[in-house]
């Protein structure tokens, strides 16, 4: 299940769906990904963030990565939810939740579907600082980290 | 023949715009082909992005695809500056 | 943080505390194991089971696989969860939480404290079934897990 | 010498019993020593635990040991069944 969203999420209820869904789980990992409060780079304090997306595409984009992920593991379930519009520091921007009957695929599934929508969904987030706004460039060592999972494909 | 251009992010500031309809110009079969013939005859942000082209991924009707993809008509065409999420 | 208790557990209640606990957390990643429904190598349907410990050494060791983890990687802060006594079916048994700065250090972390919670940390398991009670013997793949760890480092 | 020694999960069931405080025989120097002893001298439950010696591990005040370890005064020795926690 997809939900791009501007409310925040609670991980609880998220968790109670997707296991009430499924059948033999023995595992749910979960990933949260929050604001920063400082940009170690930049060496900027953060003030806020304003997250845009494409609507349309990102749905798409996102139910693709989960298609994925049941093909290459033994999964239950899949939750993703992504926040829109303006957050603060620490607040949680993104949860992955994957349920399975072992835990070695529930782990292996929530890396990969966090590592493609990092480089593959279409979302920009614009950073306020205490030194001025600007647009975030994408990581590196992210996309590298997605590429290898297509080399192990 | 007519297609829907989107721009996100930097690129909607930097055209001042989320999007534009156009017709498609005469002889130009694939997305790299519009860019480079807006680039050549409007300037302005089109050259700007032009320049940026090696950070800049290109979407049609919502996959992201090659530089060489031939354009239809009614596609809807997104310039995607560096993504960002999670 | 580790505890051993009876009672249900809220995994929204614990990443929240985790998070206010540790600063500069980017990435909070948890693991939940349930109790099975079925158990596919007996072909036995699961009734309940209980959950017996050794306290005193239990608390021990978690906490000596947590200082190994905060060794490894850099990480903000660590919950871990273990129930025991009496579980029915689809019950949550164990959680572990683990925030840090950048998700590869979470995953990682928490993937290497279950694995060796699995090994070494003093529970049993005795599940009632349709075709007897008996206590669960251990899993040659989870010594192998934790083993593989051992060899990385 | 006093030791306290603990049972759990299959082996309580076993020893029908949970602990029980002994004194160390003279010349039992290891754990390996006293659950020889045991099984040789009491026999009952002690043989059955020796039979198992390949799947059993033992802790001594709260660690696991390997099975020369010498015992001293008022140690907590604890022989754990199969670990299936998680």
């Amino acid at each position: 299940m997809v939900k791009i969203q501007k409310e925040d999420f609670s991980i609880e209820k998220m968790t109670t769906e997707i296991k009430a869904l499924g059948s033999h789980i023995g595992a749910i990992v979960s990933f949260i990904g929050y604001v920063r409060d400082f940009d170690v780079s930049e060496n900027k304090i953060l003030l806020d963030m304003h997250l845009e997306h494409y609507p349309g595409m990102t749905e798409k984009v996102l139910n693709d990565i989960e298609k994925k992920a049941f093909s290459r593991w033994d999964l239950s379930a899949v939750t993703i939810v992504h926040r829109v519009g303006v957050l603060k520091s620490n607040d949680p921007i993104v949860a992955v939740i994957v349920a399975s009957p072992h835990r070695n695929n529930a782990f292996d599934a929530c890396r990969f579907i966090i590592d493609f929508l990092k480089t593959e969904a279409p979302f920009w987030k614009k950073e306020s600082t205490d030194s001025g706004d600007y647009w975030v460039d994408d990581k590196k060592s992210d996309l590298k980290q997605k590429q290898s999972w297509d080399n192990q494909s | 023949m007519k297609i829907n251009i989107l721009f996100f992010a930097s690129l909607r500031e930097l055209f001042n715009s989320d999007s534009m309809e156009v017709t498609k110009p005469e002889n130009i079969m694939s997305v790299r082909e519009l860019l480079d013939f807006y680039a050549d005859n409007e300037k302005g942000p089109w050259l700007e992005l032009s320049k940026r082209f090696s950070t800049i991924r290109v979407a049609v009707n919502h996959s992201i695809v090659d530089w060489d993809t031939l354009i239809n008509e009614g596609d809807e065409i997104a310039f995607l500056p560096p993504i960002t999420g999670g």
